[in-house]
């Protein structure tokens, strides 16, 4: 209910890496000047591959509130074929934001008088030299343009961190490309 | 230094600062990334200490017992059917005088099986003597973490520190890691004047009879029942002396000063919303907006809530028109636990106030901002017209 | 295994005082008398409830002169556990840490913490031992109970079901020694308990233990039951070490020759005094059985 | 700070003999050694010593000749059972008033 809290609903599947992708976004946030950032994944009975969601606040002021987000401003999509299996934009306030990762442009897509923002996310990491299939760090750089929230340089500094050990500069450059890449849409 | 990291990290990490010595878990949802998290820590050398993956719960606490005896600092780890598992083992620590502390995620009691959030499993376990300190955040988890131990062993009492499973748990947020020196100055090392030792050796927990018995120099021996009134007694000091230790780390960590109940807008307050854990700090928000709208309430969390703190609870609530109990456990077939225990605490206290119970979020039903509005206005409005019987918020059937 | 020991150079210096609360006659007294002469003093002893537990002194004494830690019916081998681990904490390696447990509490509250105790290869000695039955409590079954014995909680057939072979269930565990031992042999059982002080890592030791009050004989009789147990081949005297198994002392001598007919035990002892043709029949078969793969 | 001492009451036991009391009390038959017939008293060298070996209650001296300790000998008869030379008899308790203390 409190108007200074910025509410982020990440839509991944088990395994694919959508809750180290807000917590590299929580990092980020926090280090920009955000002392309330609060990620909460799902809750209880995760499984590979079924669909999950991460639920990410961010405030300048302390949140004390844990309960999920049910009234997001914005929604970042990690598997665009998650969009038959799931409601994506359920409770998204008016105006929201729409962050995918999908291979066609970002015109074939309408999300109800939400903005849009396309990226082939899944492409832009096989081009940064990573495995197929690895978007998490690919769909911050999304993120980071679409939203503007974030300065692109923290996040990825926060990415190298996460990564470390674990081919940070591949991810880091997947979100850079991604980022460059990254479609927006706003309805008239 | 600030990390983001989830609730169960921040309880590992105070483990790691106390410097543990012998770490014994069973996993158990949602308290499993807190063993994992220590297993990690001793397998790497960042922990030195002997990590002991039991067969179950009730072994665990047979590992804290037995190596608390032998003069280690032991901690273990749990949640919900987990604890009820180990119950005997907890009275036994207690009865031993022990200074185990042990984390407890909370989660509902089967059957039918839950993995969500309440609070029955330590609130079950309210008698069993453990000192109870319940936390809100994850600054709150590491610190409490570390301020245990201390706690521990300075009243022989064992401890649970005790955070809402998930809603902590798995949640992750930024707190502060203290630095090891300061909590090495804060927390000295364990050094029992007795302990399992060849060169001295002594029976321990031996069968005690009903009366008192001489012993061998000559003197007399209490019966059981002046073992366990000096527990009772000495857990009635421990109120005291953990306001204490409080001062104590806030001196050294510039954190800390509701060590027993942590109150928020409640000076001027007409009501006080009352309750455990990670909920108080929810209802700041709903207290917020109530302010807004010139109802004159505030919120109240028990963080310390075995011992009882029943001075400071009846002193917060002496003269408020109304207090609210919320709570995430019952003693079923009767009331809420903490509503009955305040209800008690309130019988010979001048200018009482009315008093309220909802029960709410059980198993984890999500709790939402809105119910917790309709809820305190509710009470606000009559709260002359309240049954003494809890009312239950979000039943859906 | 041959006797090193004999009665001669067996240690004088006793770790349990007179005047404790055991029953006269008691099998249990002299194992725990020669198990913690065997032992010595650099010794931490683990005990849940049982008959020990009393003839270890009720507070503030102590009939035991070695540390002893009193912990839950179940929970012997992991308390054990966490005593070995406190030890390696503070860097006290040498120290013998010796769970000491009876039938019941080993074979059927214990075994889930004795079995985790022994997959994780806990350093310890766990001597179980094994009057057949809850003594303590007033004789009730347990499932080392034989079969057709009479207890407060088999009142009338006795028992129905054979006994449970405990040092087999722990020997699969792969352990590096295990043994029995009988109080009627109690420099074969001082022996093993040194042997076990020397190995490191899961040991247990599984001691017949003959109860006068328990199994219904004049206490003068405690070592002749004893060995008459051992003598008709019933109970069986054995090392299984590193996975070879051997018989040993009286045993062991008796391969190839004639043992005593099963009833010459079974008639020195009032519990049995409800077994049938059938049963003695049955049980006989089985211990002939038994000895002939011997 | 806190002056109070915690934990000042609990049980832990100190070794001492006669936890269950004066148990030669318990006797109904004395064990008498006869010293004609026990081997290491007839041989005066050490040897033998089952009564010492099997008493349950080690009040047995492993000394020749062996020495009872009547303060806390149960009488369970066990050493007369087990004596090679039947040097051991159990005897009417009743027999012998309480001559030692």
């Amino acid at each position: 209910m409190r108007k200074d809290i910025i509410e982020i609903r990440w839509h991944g599947r088990g395994g694919q890496g959508a809750i180290t992708a807000a917590k590299i976004v929580a990092n980020a946030a926090f280090v920009s000047g955000y002392k309330g950032v609060v990620m909460a994944p799902t809750f209880g009975t995760e499984r590979r591959g079924a669909p999950v969601f991460t639920s990410l606040k961010i405030s300048r002021e302390k949140i004390y509130d844990l309960s999920p987000i049910t009234t997001p401003d914005m929604v970042i999509v990690l598997d665009h074929s998650l969009l038959d299996e799931v409601n994506v934009t359920a409770g998204l306030k008016e105006n929201g934001l729409v962050v995918l990762n999908a291979p066609k442009p970002v015109s074939e897509y309408t999300f109800d008088g939400m903005r849009v923002a396309v990226s082939d996310v899944t492409k832009h990491a096989v081009e940064a030299g990573l495995p197929p299939g690895i978007v998490n760090s690919g769909i911050i750089g999304a993120f980071a343009k679409a939203s503007g929230l974030v300065d692109i340089d923290v996040l990825v500094q926060a990415i190298e961190d996460e990564f470390s050990g674990k081919k940070p500069e591949k991810n880091a450059k997947a979100a850079r490309i991604a980022y460059e890449n990254t479609e927006l849409k706003v309805p008239k | 230094m600030h990390i983001i990291e989830s609730g169960n990290v921040a309880a590992a990490t105070g483990v790691k600062l106390a410097r543990a010595q012998v770490i014994a878990a069973y996993p158990i949802t949602p308290q499993t990334p807190l063993t994992e998290k220590l297993s990690e820590f001793v397998e790497s050398g960042a922990l030195k200490a002997e990590y002991i993956p039991v067969e179950s719960e009730h072994s665990a606490m047979a590992v804290c017992i037995a190596a608390s005896t032998a003069g280690t600092r032991a901690f273990t780890a749990t949640s919900a059917n987990g604890l009820l598992y180990m119950v005997e083992q907890l009275h036994w620590a207690v009865g031993a005088r022990l200074p185990i502390v042990m984390c407890v995620a909370n989660r509902g009691i089967g059957a039918p099986w839950t993995v969500w959030n309440d609070q029955q499993d330590t609130i079950s376990q309210r008698d069993a003597g453990w000192i109870q300190i319940y936390a809100n955040d994850h600054q709150q988890i590491i610190d409490a973490v570390i301020k245990a131990f201390r706690l521990a062993q300075t009243v022989s009492i064992p401890v649970m520190v005790c955070y809402d499973g998930y809603l902590l748990s798995h949640t992750y947020m930024p707190f502060d890691v203290p630095e090891q020196s300061k909590v090495d100055s804060f927390l000295p090392a364990f050094a029992p004047t007795h302990f399992l030792d060849p060169e001295n050796p002594g029976n321990f927990n031996t069968v005690t009879l009903p009366d008192i018995r001489p012993g061998v120099d000559g003197e007399m021996a209490p019966g059981y029942i002046e073992i366990r009134h000096n527990l009772h007694q000495d857990l009635r000091a421990t109120l005291d002396t953990f306001v204490e230790i409080d001062k104590a780390f806030e001196k050294e960590f510039g954190r800390g000063g509701n060590p027993l109940v942590e109150k928020y807008r409640c000076d001027d307050a007409d009501f006080v919303a009352v309750c455990i854990g990670s909920l108080s700090y929810q209802l700041r928000d709903v207290i917020d907006i109530m302010r807004e709208n010139d109802v004159k309430i505030g919120v109240m969390g028990v963080q310390m809530y075995r011992p009882f703190p029943d001075k400071a609870i009846v002193d917060a609530l002496r003269g408020k028109k109304c207090a609210i109990v919320f709570e995430k456990a019952l003693s079923y077939g009767n009331q809420g636990a903490l509503y009955a225990d305040i209800k008690a605490a309130l019988y010979t206290s001048e200018k009482k106030p009315r008093i309220h119970n909802y029960i709410l979020g059980l198993g984890g039903r999500e709790i939402k901002t809105q119910q917790l509005l309709d809820a305190l206005t509710a009470s606000c409005t009559s709260p002359d017209t309240f049954e003494d019987t809890p009312r239950w918020i979000g039943l859906k059937l | 295994m041959e006797n090193q020991t004999t009665i001669l150079n067996l240690t004088e210096e006793e770790f349990v005082h007179p005047g404790n609360r055991a029953c006269s006659g008691c099998g249990l007294s002299i194992v725990y008398r020669i198990g913690l002469k065997a032992l010595g003093k650099n010794t931490i002893l683990v005990v849940p409830p049982s008959c020990l537990t009393v003839l270890q002194g009720l507070y503030p004494v102590a009939s035991t002169k070695l540390p002893c830690v009193n912990v839950t019916f179940a929970s012997t081998g992991a308390a054990a556990t966490g005593v070995r681990a406190a030890m390696r904490a503070l860097k006290k390696e040498n120290v013998n840490v010796v769970a000491w447990a009876g039938d019941g509490g080993t074979s059927d509250i214990g075994i889930q913490a004795l079995s985790g105790a022994c997959e994780r290869g806990e350093d310890i000695i766990y001597i179980c031992y094994d009057n057949e039955a809850y003594m303590n409590t007033g004789v009730q079954r347990s499932g080392t109970t034989p079969q057709g014995v009479i207890t407060t909680t088999t009142p009338i057939k006795g028992k129905l079901q054979e006994k449970k072979d405990v040092p087999s269930i722990i020997a699969a565990h792969g352990i590096g020694y295990v043994a029995t031992a009988s109080a009627a042999y109690p420099l074969d059982f001082y022996d093993k308990v040194r042997k076990a002080t020397t190995i490191s890592g899961p040991r247990y030791i599984h001691v017949h233990t003959p109860c006068p009050p328990g199994w219904s004989f004049e206490t003068r009789y405690t070592i002749k039951v004893g060995k008459l147990a051992v003598q008709t081949g019933l109970f069986d005297l054995y090392e299984i070490e590193n996975g070879e198994f051997r018989l040993t002392g009286a045993s062991k001598n008796l391969v190839g020759k004639a043992r005593l007919p099963v009833t010459e035990y079974f008639k020195t002892q009032g519990r049995f005094k409800s077994l049938d043709k059938d049963i003695i029949k049955k049980v006989q078969e089985q211990v002939d059985a038994k000895w002939a793969r011997y | 700070m806190t002056t109070r001492t915690f934990c000042n009451k609990i049980s832990r036991s100190k070794p001492s003999p006669g936890d269950g009391g004066n148990t030669g009390s318990w006797r109904v038959l004395r064990p008498v050694i006869n010293l004609e017939a026990c081997i290491p008293a007839k041989r005066n060298k050490k040897a033998c010593f089952h009564c010492w070996l099997y008493c349950p209650d080690s009040v047995v001296s492993k000394t020749i000749p062996p020495v009872i300790n009547y303060e806390y000998c149960k009488g369970c008869g066990i050493c007369a059972e087990e004596c090679p030379a039947d040097a051991i008899s159990m005897v009417d308790e009743s027999t012998h008033p309480v001559e030692e203390k």
